[in-house]
C-alpha cells in the first residue's frame, strides 16, 4: 500500500492508472463510503456479500465490518437487554456490538464479530436478536421498561406465584435473552488439533512482536510467531508511521521477508492465542478456512494448536477504551483507532463529517487520518481544553474547531449519528453536526494473557491504565501490552524481550539491533464518564450503564466481582475487553477508593471465544474415542455378529441367524448349543499380564487374597484381589506356566487399572521383590471353548500326541499344546459357563484362523460361536459374579467368596476388610432370585422388599444386579445383592420396580442355578 | 425493603436512588453465640437457618473475601436429588424441597428452575445402574423416570442418537431437577440472614482458633481481630484442610480442581440439564443464553482455581459426541473451582474431635445442590449438638468404621469420584 | 501441564496417571504380628484415608503409563502447579533398593 | 484328520487399503507403510541384573543396548529402549522359534523376556509432510534437534501407549518415523494417522520387514 500520500480525498475521481476493470469500477461506485484509492484491499477482486438479505459489494482484504462501513451501513445489531440499535464500535476482536449470524443451515454460526470476519465472495450474514427486522425490532419495547429493568431487577421480582416461574416468566426471559441462533444440525465441518514446539513463542505481529521475533530468530532460537490477523503489522497497518527511516509498511515487508528467510522461525497467521496453561503449554486457534465459503477437500475449518514454548513474548497490544456518556451507543459512535483503521487500512470512511471526543494525545491522530482521507473534522472535543503541542500546527493550519468539555448527548436515529451535543465546563451546550463520533478514552494494555495464572495487573497513574503484574512462568509482555505506547519504545521493548528470551533458551547468536522510530508523547487525563442525564453505556453488549454501576454500589455490591455478577458487566462475548476498566473506575469513584484498591475481576481463558468443535477436533463420531478390535473381529463381522461398545472394545454380542425374531432367541440358541454341544467365544479382551521373576509367587500372594506361591506349575487358580480399603478390586484366573512365570488375567474393564496397580506394588510397595511385569493382552487371541463336546473338538484340533483326557488334562490344568498344522497354543482348563471348558490362546495373528479352525474342528458337534450375551447368561446360571456385582462397594464375603481370604499371609486390603461395617451381619450379599411367576421377566435394577412390606427406605433391602432368560431354567433368573441374603434362601420377597411399573413376588435362592454340584465342568 | 414488582416500580420513579444495601456491613462484635467460617452458600444458609429455625440470632459469618467467592460462585448451578445410596437420597431430597420454596422463604428470586435433568445411558450395565438408582428415588418418594431413546428424542431431538459409538439407549430423568442462579442463592441467604440479625463480615480472614485450657475452641483469630464464640462451624469447602490444620486436624479430604465452561449466549436450545454417560460432559443453558457445561476433575491435587487443556479437550470431545450441533458455538470462558474431595465422594457434617468446633465439608462437586439442606442440617447440629436425622450418616468416623457412602464405588481415590 | 519424566524427558500430563500424596507409608503388619486389630486398623486408616492436603509443595505419585510405565515421585506445588523435582520410585526398572520399599 | 491351515491376519487387514488417499497432488505428502513379519521381544532386566542384561545384549547383538530412549541397530536386530532397564528387540521374522530361543538362552538368568511379536503392529510414517501429520496426534517434539535419527520415545496417542523411533532418512531426504502400536488399537490408530494425512495426500502400503 502507498501510505497516506497515496490516499485520495473522498469524491475525487480516481486517476486512470493501469487497467481498472469495469467490474471493479462498478463495485467501487456502489460502495458509498469507499475511498477511491489506498487501503490494503484488492480493488481488482470485488466480492459480493449479503447482510440481512441485502446484497452489497466489498473487496478482497475487507472484513465484513469494513465492507459494511464502505457501504455506508451503520445499524448492524441490537443490544442484549434493551434491544437498542447498535453499530460497529471497534475494528478488532474486542468488538462488543457488531455481532452477526454467519452462514446458513448446518453451518450457521451465531455471534460472529463482523470486525474479524474476512469477507469472501457469497458471504451471507444476518443481524440477530431482533424480530421481525433489525430496523423494526418489537423487543425494543424493552427500552420503555428500562426504568424498571435496571441491574438486578429480576432478583427482586417474578416470585409470585411460585409456579409461574417455569411456566411464564422464565420462558419469556429465555426467549428474550441470548443473541444469535445456533444451528440445530450437526456441524458438517471437520476440525483437528496439533502440537508445535519452540523456544520462543511471540504472540502478535505488530511492531513489538516483529521486533521480538527478529531478535529471537537472529539469535538462533526456535521461534513461532502467531498473529490473529491475516497479515503481519498490527497497528502499523492502521496508523502507519516511520521506522528506520522508511514507511512502516515497507519496514513490515522487510521484517516479514527476513523472518520468512529464517529456517528457525515459523509464522502462523489467522492464529490467535487463547490460553496459557501449565508448563509452557499455549493454546491457539487457527482459522484455517473461515475466510472462504466452505473448507476445501480434506481441509479443516479450524485447528487448535498446543504450542509448547520455553519462553513467550506476548505483544498483544492495547485496547482503546470508550467513555461513558449519554448516547455513546448510537450507531456511528466508534473508537477513534477503529475510525483510523477503516480509513487507512480498508479505505472505508465511517463518516463524512467526523467529530472526535478524546482525553488523550493519541486520539488526535484521528484528525490527521480523516483529513488526509478527505473527510471533514466537525470538531475535536477534548476535556483537557488544550491542543497537544504535537498537533498545534495541524490545528491552526486546518482551522480546527476544538472544544473543551464533554459530550452529553448524541442525536440521531437507528441509522446513526446526526449530531453531537457538547457541554462545556460552565454548562454551556452546543450541538455539532456530524455523522460519526470518534471516541478515545485512552488505551488499556491488553494484559489478559498475563493474568491467566492469577497474576494481578498493576495500576499505573501516568498512563491511567493497568499493566501486567506477575506473568505466567516463562512469559513476558512487551510493547503496548506492557504499557509502552510510543512506536520507538515498542520496537526497543520487543527487541529486548525477544533477545532475552532467546538467550534464556541458550541461543547464542547475535540478536542484532532494535529498529528505530520516534517516541511520540502520550499524555492523558483520565475521563471515565461524562455525568449527564441519559443512559451512558459502559458494557455495550449487556446494556450496563454507569447508573447500573452506582446502583450496585448503593446495594452493597461493591466488590468488583459482585459488581460483575450483579450487573453482568463484562460477562458478554467480549468478556469486558472494552468495558471492565471503565466499570471499575466508576465503582472506584462511587466508593471513594482508588482504582488500584478496587482491582480487577479475574481474567480467564479463552482470550477470545473458541468453537467447541475446534476444541473437540478429530474426536467425534466414530473417532470419539479410540477403539479396540479383537483378533477375530473381522471374522465375526463377516458372520453377521452384532457388536457392542464395552469400554473401548468392540465385542460380538450375539450372532443372529436368519429367522430369529429377537436377540433373546439368538442368545438362547447360543446357550443351548454350548450346554448341549460345544461353542466358542472370543475372550481376548481379558487383561493378560506376564508375571515373571524369582519372587513372582510371593508377589501374587500379596496381591491376591488367596495363595499363589503354592500353585503347582501347569495349574490355574481363580484369584480375587482387593483394594487397600478392603473392597473387591478385580478377579480372574491366574496360571503358573513355569517356576518363575505366572500368566495373570484380569476382567476386560479393569485391565488398565490392575496393570497400574501391579506396577505400583512392584515399584513402590515391594521393590525388593524380583518381579517383571509385561502386558500380554494384545499378544494373544484367546477363546473360550465350552460344552460337553469340547474335548472332542479339541482332540480334533490338537496334535495327536497331546493327552486331552480328564486325567491328562484335569480341571484347572494349564499348559502349552501343539496344534495340528504346527502352531503352539496355551491351553487352560477353566470354566465360566459351568461346562467342560477350556480357554485357548494363540498369537493374535492366528486369531481369525483359530475361529475358522474351531468351526472346522467342531463341525461334527454343531459348534456354535457365541457372544458376550450368551457368556453372561451362562455365568448367571452358574452364579459367577461379574461387573454388576464387583461394583466397587462389595467385599469378598458379600460375593460369597469370603472363605478364599487367606489367614496365613498379609495381602492388600486384608486389614481394612476387617472393619466393623464391612463385616456386619446385615450386609447385602449375593443371592439368586427367581420370580414365582415363571413367565415374568425379571429386570436388573428392581429392588427387593420383604413380602408384604410397604416400599420405603426402611424396607429397601437390596436390588437385582444381573438378569437373564435362562434356557436351562426356562425362566428369567437373576443375581441380587440382598440384606442377609444367604440366611434367607427360600424366602419369598417382593420385587419392586416402580420405574417400570412392575411389582411381583420372587424367591431368594442359591446363586448357582445350574449344576450346583459342579459336576459338568469336571467331567 | 421487601422485594416485589411494586417496590421495583416505586423505586423506578425515584431513579432507584432509594435502594439500600442488600445486607449490612457491620464491624465484628467481640462475641457471638455461633461463628460460621465461610461466607459461601452453605455458611450463609447455615446462619439463616440458625436464626430462622433455631432462634439463634447472635451469629456471625466470617468471609475472607467477598461472599460467594468460593465454589458458590463457580459451579454449574445444577440442582437435583437423584442419588442412590441411603444417606444421600433423603438428604438431597430435603434439599430439593427447600429449593422449591426458597424464593418465598427468602423474598429473593434465585431463579430456581425445574426444567429437568436427564442422565443418558449407553449400555445395558448403565441402564441397570440407573434403574437401581431411579427405583431408590421412587421408593424414597422422589420423582424419577426411566426413558428409552424414542421418548428422549421427543424432548431432545438434537442429540446424536445414531452415533457409531456408544449410541444413546435411554436416560434417567428427574423432572424436578434443574438449575438455580448461583450468585442469587448467596445473596438471597445473605439478605435473609442479615434481616434476621446475622452479621455478615466480609474481608475477614480466620487465621487461627482460640482454645481454652481443655482444648475447647472458644473463638477465632481473624485479620480483623480476635472474636469469641460459643461454637464455631466450618463451612469452607475448598479450604477445609487448611482451616482444619489450624486446629491440628487431618481429614479424609483432598482438594482438586474442577473446571467448568460457558459459551456465548445463544437463543434457547437446551431445555434442562443433560449428562452424557459415555464421556465426561454435562450441559445446561442459563437464562442468559450461555451453555454452561463441564466434565471431570483435572485429576491432581490443586488449590489453583484453574485447570489445564486436556480436560477442556476431553469435555468438548464429549460434547461433540453427544450433541454435534454445538460445534460452531463458542466457549466463552473457562474457570476452575477447588473441590473438597472426600474419600468416598460424600460430604461430612459432624462434630469434630475438637470440642466446640463443627465441620461441614467434603462436598466434592455436589455442594451447590446441597446448599439449603446443608445449611439446615448444619444449623441443627450447631443448635442441638446432635445430627439432623437426614444427615445422620455423614459422620466423620464412617471411614474408620467402614461405613463409606460411595456412589461411584471408587474407594479412597478422590480423583475418581 | 508438562511433567519431566526422569527417563523420557518432558511430557504432557495426559501420559500420566495421578495417584496422590506420596507421604503416607503402607503399614507393615504380619498376620501374626500380635498387634491389636484396633491398632492395626488405626494405622491403615491413617494410610488409606487421612491426608495433609497441603497448599504448597507436596510429594505425590504419578504413573507414566502412557510412556515408560515407571512410577514417579514428583514434588509439585498445589497452588502454582510448579514442579520442583520428579524422581523414580525405588523399584523402577531393575534397580535394587538398599532397603525395603515405602 | 488333516492339518489345519493357520493363515495369519494383520490387525490392519481391513483398515489398510493400499493406494493414494486424500488430496490428489502429484507427490504424496505422507507415506504410510505397515511393516509385517517381525519378531518383537520385550527384554526386562531382572532385579539387580541390569549390567548382566547389558552384557548379554552386547554379546548377542554386538551393540550396547540402549539405556536411554534410543533405537540401536545391532547385528541381527534393532534394539529400541522401552523403559528403564528394558528394551524391545525387533528383527525380521526368519525362523521365529530359534530366534526367540537364542534370546532366551542369551538372557537366561539376567532378564525376563516377553514375546510381543503379535502384541504390536509397526507403522512407518515418512514423506515431506510426515512430521506435520504426526503433529496432529502426537505431542512429541520431532524437530531434528530434539528427535534425531536413532531417537526413541514411549508416548501416548489417542490415550494409548505407542513407541516411536526415528530411522535413517528416506531416499527423498525426509525423516522416517516408526511407530509400534498395540495390536488391538492398530485399526483405530491407522484411521487417526490416515485422517491426519489426508490434506497432504497419503500413499499407503504394506511390506515385509527387510532381513
Amino acid at each position: 500500500m502507498s501510505g497516506y500520500s497515496g490516499s485520495e480525498p473522498l469524491g475525487r475521481t480516481a486517476a486512470a492508472e493501469g487497467s481498472t476493470s469495469a467490474r471493479s469500477q462498478a463495485a467501487s461506485a456502489s460502495q458509498s463510503h469507499r475511498l477511491r484509492s489506498g487501503g490494503l484491499i484488492d480493488r481488482q477482486a470485488p466480492l459480493q456479500f449479503s447482510f440481512d438479505g441485502k446484497t452489497m459489494t466489498g473487496f478482497a482484504g475487507d472484513t465484513l465490518a469494513s465492507a459494511l462501513v464502505a457501504n455506508g451501513v451503520k445499524l448492524v445489531a441490537r443490544s442484549f437487554k434493551y434491544h437498542r440499535p447498535r453499530g460497529i464500535i471497534t475494528a478488532g476482536s474486542e468488538e462488543p456490538s457488531a455481532l452477526v449470524e454467519m452462514r446458513t443451515g448446518a453451518r450457521k454460526e451465531p455471534n460472529t464479530r463482523a470486525t474479524t470476519q474476512e469477507l469472501y465472495d457469497g458471504l451471507i450474514a444476518q443481524s440477530q436478536n431482533r424480530w421481525p427486522s433489525l430496523r423494526r425490532d418489537v423487543m425494543s419495547i424493552n427500552q420503555l421498561f428500562s426504568p424498571i429493568f435496571v441491574a438486578g431487577f429480576y432478583y427482586k421480582t417474578f416470585m409470585w406465584p411460585a409456579k409461574f416461574w417455569e411456566a411464564i416468566y422464565e420462558p419469556i426471559i429465555r426467549r428474550a435473552a441470548g443473541l444469535g441462533k445456533s444451528a440445530e444440525l450437526p456441524d458438517p465441518d471437520h476440525y483437528d488439533k496439533a502440537w508445535a514446539h519452540c523456544d520462543v513463542l511471540v504472540v502478535g505481529a505488530g511492531p513489538t512482536g516483529l521486533s521480538a521475533a527478529l531478535a529471537a530468530g537472529r539469535a538462533g532460537s526456535r521461534v513461532i510467531l502467531v498473529e490473529e490477523d491475516n497479515r503481519l503489522g498490527g497497528r502499523l497497518l492502521s496508523d502507519g508511521g516511520e521506522i528506520d527511516g522508511m514507511h512502516a509498511e515497507e519496514w513490515v515487508r522487510r521484517a516479514t521477508g527476513e523472518l520468512d528467510g529464517m529456517a528457525n522461525v515459523r509464522i502462523m497467521t489467522r492464529t490467535a492465542l487463547f490460553g496459557v496453561y501449565d508448563g509452557g503449554v499455549h493454546a491457539a486457534l487457527e482459522r484455517v478456512s473461515d475466510h472462504i465459503p466452505v473448507p476445501g477437500p480434506h481441509q479443516v475449518r479450524q485447528r487448535i494448536w498446543r504450542i509448547v514454548a520455553k519462553r513467550s513474548v506476548v505483544t498483544a497490544g492495547a485496547i482503546e477504551r470508550p467513555i461513558a456518556f449519554p448516547g455513546n451507543d448510537r450507531p456511528g459512535v466508534m473508537m477513534a483507532s477503529a475510525v483510523r483503521t477503516y480509513v487507512h487500512r480498508f479505505a472505508a470512511m465511517p463518516g463524512k463529517r467526523v467529530a472526535l471526543f478524546t482525553n488523550n494525545d493519541d486520539g488526535w491522530r484521528t484528525v490527521e487520518a480523516i483529513q488526509q482521507a478527505g473527510g471533514d473534522i466537525a470538531a475535536v472535543i477534548d476535556p483537557r481544553g488544550k491542543v497537544p503541542a504535537e498537533y498545534q500546527a495541524l490545528a491552526e493550519l486546518s482551522d480546527l474547531r476544538v472544544l473543551a468539555g464533554g459530550v452529553t448527548d448524541v442525536k440521531g436515529g437507528v441509522d446513526g449519528v446526526r449530531g453531537v451535543v457538547v457541554t462545556a465546563a460552565d454548562g454551556r451546550k452546543q450541538q455539532i453536526d456530524a455523522d460519526c463520533l470518534a471516541v478515545s478514552g485512552g488505551w488499556n494494555p491488553n494484559v489478559g494473557l498475563s493474568c491467566f495464572h492469577r497474576g494481578k495487573p498493576v495500576w499505573r497513574d501516568d498512563i491511567a491504565a493497568f499493566v501486567p503484574g506477575d506473568c505466567p512462568t516463562g512469559m513476558v509482555m512487551a510493547g503496548a501490552a506492557n504499557g509502552e505506547f510510543s512506536l520507538g519504545a515498542c520496537l526497543r521493548d520487543g527487541h529486548a524481550a525477544g533477545a532475552a528470551a532467546a538467550a534464556d533458551c541458550g541461543a547464542s547468536g547475535n540478536a542484532g539491533e532494535a529498529s528505530e522510530a520516534g517516541d511520540e508523547v502520550y499524555a492523558i487525563s483520565p475521563l471515565w464518564q461524562v455525568k449527564a442525564k441519559g443512559k451512558a453505556f459502559v458494557d455495550f453488549q449487556h446494556d450496563v450503564t454507569a447508573s447500573d454501576v452506582t446502583l450496585a454500589q448503593r446495594e452493597g455490591f461493591e466488590s468488583v466481582e459482585h459488581l460483575k455478577r450483579y450487573t453482568t458487566l463484562g460477562m458478554a462475548t467480549d468478556q469486558g475487553k472494552t468495558s471492565n476498566i471503565t466499570g471499575l473506575a466508576i465503582m472506584a469513584d462511587a466508593t471513594g477508593r482508588t482504582i488500584s484498591q478496587t482491582g480487577t475481576t479475574i481474567y480467564r481463558p479463552p482470550y477470545a471465544p473458541v468453537a467447541i468443535g475446534a476444541l473437540a477436533g478429530h474426536h467425534r463420531d466414530e473417532s470419539f474415542h479410540a477403539w479396540r478390535l479383537t483378533p477375530s473381529h473381522h471374522w465375526a463381522a463377516a458372520r453377521g455378529a452384532v457388536f457392542v461398545d464395552t469400554g473401548l472394545w468392540k465385542r460380538a454380542q450375539w450372532y443372529p441367524q436368519p429367522g430369529e425374531k429377537d436377540w433373546i432367541e439368538s442368545v438362547t440358541r447360543e446357550v443351548l448349543a454350548v450346554r448341549n454341544g460345544v461353542g466358542f467365544c472370543d475372550v481376548s479382551t481379558l487383561g493378560k499380564v506376564d508375571v515373571r521373576g524369582a519372587d513372582a509367587g510371593t508377589f501374587l500372594d500379596r496381591v491376591y487374597i488367596n495363595a499363589f506361591s503354592s500353585l503347582g506349575v501347569g495349574k490355574a487358580r481363580y484369584g480375587l484381589m482387593l483394594r487397600e480399603d478392603g473392597i473387591v478390586m478385580d478377579d480372574g484366573t491366574t496360571s503358573r506356566l513355569a517356576e518363575d512365570h505366572y500368566f495373570l488375567t484380569t476382567t476386560t474393564a479393569k485391565a488398565g487399572p490392575v496393570m497400574a496397580h501391579l506396577e505400583f506394588c512392584r515399584q513402590v510397595l515391594w521393590p525388593e521383590l524380583d518381579v517383571q511385569l509385561s502386558s500380554a493382552s494384545d499378544q494373544w487371541a484367546q477363546f473360550s471353548i465350552a460344552g460337553p463336546n469340547t474335548r472332542k473338538l479339541l482332540q480334533a484340533l490338537v496334535d495327536p500326541s497331546e493327552d486331552m483326557s480328564n486325567e491328562g488334562f484335569p480341571f484347572m490344568g494349564a499348559r502349552e499344546v501343539k496344534l495340528r498344522g504346527g502352531v503352539t497354543a496355551r491351553l487352560f482348563r477353566i470354566s465360566f459357563s459351568g461346562e467342560i471348558a477350556f480357554e485357548i490362546s494363540v498369537p493374535a495373528r492366528y486369531g481369525a484362523a483359530m475361529a475358522e479352525n474351531l468351526m472346522i474342528a467342531g463341525k461334527p458337534y454343531g459348534v456354535t460361536p457365541y457372544g458376550t450375551e450368551a457368556l453372561g447368561v451362562m455365568r448367571i446360571e452358574k452364579g459367577h459374579v461379574a461387573g454388576p456385582e464387583l461394583n466397587g462397594m462389595t467385599t469378598a464375603d458379600d460375593l460369597g467368596l469370603g472363605k478364599m481370604m487367606s489367614k496365613k499371609k498379609d495381602f492388600i486390603g486384608r486389614v481394612m476388610a476387617g472393619r466393623e461395617a464391612l463385616t456386619a451381619t446385615d450386609r447385602q450379599v449375593v443371592v439368586g432370585i427367581k420370580p414365582l411367576d415363571r413367565a415374568r421377566r425379571l429386570r436388573s435394577g428392581a429392588h427387593v422388599i420383604p413380602k408384604g412390606g410397604i416400599p420405603g427406605p426402611a424396607t429397601d433391602q437390596g436390588y437385582v444386579t444381573s438378569v437373564c432368560y435362562s434356557p436351562m431354567m426356562e425362566q428369567w433368573i437373576g443375581l441380587g445383592l440382598v440384606e442377609r441374603g444367604r440366611e434367607r434362601i427360600g424366602e419369598i420377597v417382593r420385587i419392586h420396580d416402580p420405574l417400570r411399573s412392575e411389582d411381583y413376588e420372587a424367591e431368594i435362592c442359591s446363586p448357582v442355578f445350574y449344576d450346583p454340584e459342579g459336576v459338568r465342568q469336571r467331567g | 425493603m421487601k422485594y416485589s414488582i411494586f417496590s421495583l416500580a416505586k423505586a423506578a420513579l425515584s431513579g432507584h436512588q432509594g435502594w439500600t444495601r442488600a445486607w449490612r456491613d457491620p464491624a465484628p462484635k467481640s462475641h457471638y453465640d455461633v461463628i460460621i467460617i465461610g461466607g459461601g452458600g452453605h455458611g450463609l444458609a447455615t446462619a439463616y437457618f440458625l436464626a430462622n429455625e433455631y432462634g439463634i440470632r447472635n451469629v456471625a459469618v466470617l468471609e475472607k473475601g467477598w461472599i460467594g467467592s468460593g465454589n458458590a460462585g463457580r459451579n454449574t448451578t445444577i440442582i437435583r436429588s437423584n442419588y442412590g445410596l441411603p444417606g444421600n437420597t433423603g438428604f438431597y431430597e430435603l434439599s430439593m424441597k427447600l429449593w422449591e420454596r426458597m424464593e418465598q422463604d427468602l423474598n429473593y428470586n434465585a431463579m430456581v428452575s425445574q426444567r429437568g435433568i436427564i442422565n443418558l445411558y449407553h449400555s445395558d450395565a448403565q441402564r441397570d445402574a440407573f434403574a437401581r438408582r431411579g427405583n431408590t428415588m421412587r421408593i424414597n418418594g422422589i420423582d424419577a423416570e426411566l426413558l428409552d431413546a424414542v421418548q428422549i428424542r421427543k424432548e431432545l431431538p438434537f442429540l446424536n442418537y445414531d452415533s457409531p459409538r456408544f449410541p444413546i439407549m435411554g436416560g434417567l430423568l428427574q423432572r424436578r431437577g434443574g438449575t438455580a442462579r448461583h450468585d442469587a442463592v448467596v445473596w438471597g441467604y445473605a439478605r435473609a440472614a442479615d434481616q434476621r440479625g446475622v452479621d455478615i463480615i466480609q474481608n475477614c480472614e480466620v487465621t487461627g482458633f482460640v482454645r481454652d485450657q481443655n482444648g475447647k475452641v472458644t473463638g477465632v483469630e481473624t485479620s480483623r481481630g480476635k472474636i469469641s464464640a460459643g461454637k464455631v462451624g466450618m463451612a469452607v469447602a475448598g479450604s477445609t484442610s487448611k482451616v482444619a490444620a489450624m486446629a491440628g486436624m487431618k481429614l479424609p479430604i483432598e482438594s482438586h480442581v474442577l473446571q467448568a465452561f460457558v459459551t456465548e449466549a445463544i437463543k434457547p436450545l437446551i431445555p434442562g440439564v443433560v449428562t452424557f454417560g459415555a464421556g465426561h460432559f454435562y450441559i445446561s443453558q442459563s437464562d442468559k443464553g450461555g451453555l454452561v457445561f463441564g466434565g471431570d476433575l483435572d485429576g491432581y491435587n490443586s488449590y489453583a482455581q484453574r485447570g489445564n487443556m486436556p480436560v477442556v479437550e476431553d469435555v468438548c470431545e464429549g460434547g461433540m459426541a453427544v450433541m454435534p450441533m454445538i460445534g460452531r458455538v463458542r466457549m466463552l470462558r473457562q474457570w476452575g473451582g477447588i473441590m473438597d474431595m472426600s474419600m468416598d465422594g460424600t460430604p461430612i457434617i459432624d462434630k469434630t474431635p475438637v470440642d466446640g468446633l463443627y465441620l461441614n465439608a467434603g462436598w466434592c462437586y455436589g455442594g451447590f445442590k446441597a446448599t439449603p439442606a446443608s445449611g439446615l442440617v448444619f444449623a441443627h447440629l450447631l443448635a442441638r449438638d446432635e445430627p439432623h436425622p437426614e444427615a445422620a450418616r455423614f459422620r466423620l468416623d464412617r471411614f474408620r468404621r467402614g461405613a463409606m457412602i460411595d456412589e461411584k464405588g471408587q474407594g479412597a481415590q478422590p480423583n475418581l469420584h | 501441564m508438562r511433567i519431566a519424566c526422569p527417563f523420557c524427558g518432558e511430557r504432557e500430563n495426559g501420559e500420566f496417571t495421578y495417584l496422590g500424596d506420596a507421604s503416607p507409608k503402607r503399614p507393615n503388619f504380619a498376620v501374626d504380628s500380635g498387634e491389636s486389630p484396633e491398632r492395626v486398623e488405626d494405622a491403615f486408616y491413617d494410610y488409606v484415608y487421612l491426608r495433609d492436603n497441603v497448599a504448597g509443595f507436596m510429594r505425590e505419585y504419578w504413573y507414566h503409563g502412557g510412556g515408560c510405565r515407571s512410577w514417579l515421585i514428583a514434588e509439585r506445588n498445589t497452588v502454582t502447579h510448579e514442579f520442583r523435582s520428579v524422581t523414580a520410585a525405588p523399584g523402577v526398572g531393575a534397580s535394587k533398593p538398599v532397603q525395603a520399599g515405602e | 484328520m488333516a492339518d489345519f491351515s493357520w493363515n495369519t491376519q494383520s490387525p490392519l487387514q481391513k483398515a489398510l487399503v493400499a493406494g493414494r488417499h486424500g488430496v490428489a497432488s502429484a507427490q504424496a505428502g505422507v507415506t504410510l507403510v505397515e511393516v509385517r513379519d517381525l519378531v518383537l521381544v520385550q527384554v526386562m532386566a531382572r532385579r539387580g541384573k541390569a549390567a548382566d542384561t547389558a552384557k548379554a545384549a552386547k554379546k548377542l547383538f554386538g551393540v550396547d543396548a540402549p539405556s536411554t530412549p534410543k533405537a540401536v541397530a545391532g547385528k541381527t536386530a534393532t534394539l529400541v529402549w522401552s523403559g528403564p532397564d528394558q528394551f524391545t528387540v525387533l528383527a525380521p521374522r526368519t525362523d521365529e522359534s530359534s530366534q526367540i530361543d537364542a534370546m532366551s538362552q542369551a538372557f537366561s538368568g539376567s532378564a525376563s523376556l516377553s514375546d510381543q511379536s503379535d502384541g504390536r503392529c509397526l507403522i512407518r510414517v515418512s514423506g515431506p509432510r510426515g512430521r506435520d501429520a504426526i503433529a496432529k496426534f502426537s505431542s512429541l517434539d520431532l524437530h531434528d534437534a530434539a528427535f534425531p535419527v536413532g531417537a526413541a520415545a514411549n508416548t501416548a496417542v489417542d490415550h494409548t501407549a505407542v513407541n516411536f523411533y526415528r530411522e535413517a532418512n528416506g531416499a527423498d531426504g525426509h525423516p522416517v518415523y516408526s511407530m509400534l502400536v498395540f495390536t488391538s488399537f492398530a485399526d483405530s490408530l491407522w484411521h487417526t494417522i490416515v485422517d491426519s494425512s489426508l490434506e497432504y495426500g497419503v500413499d499407503t502400503s504394506r511390506t515385509r520387514a527387510a532381513a
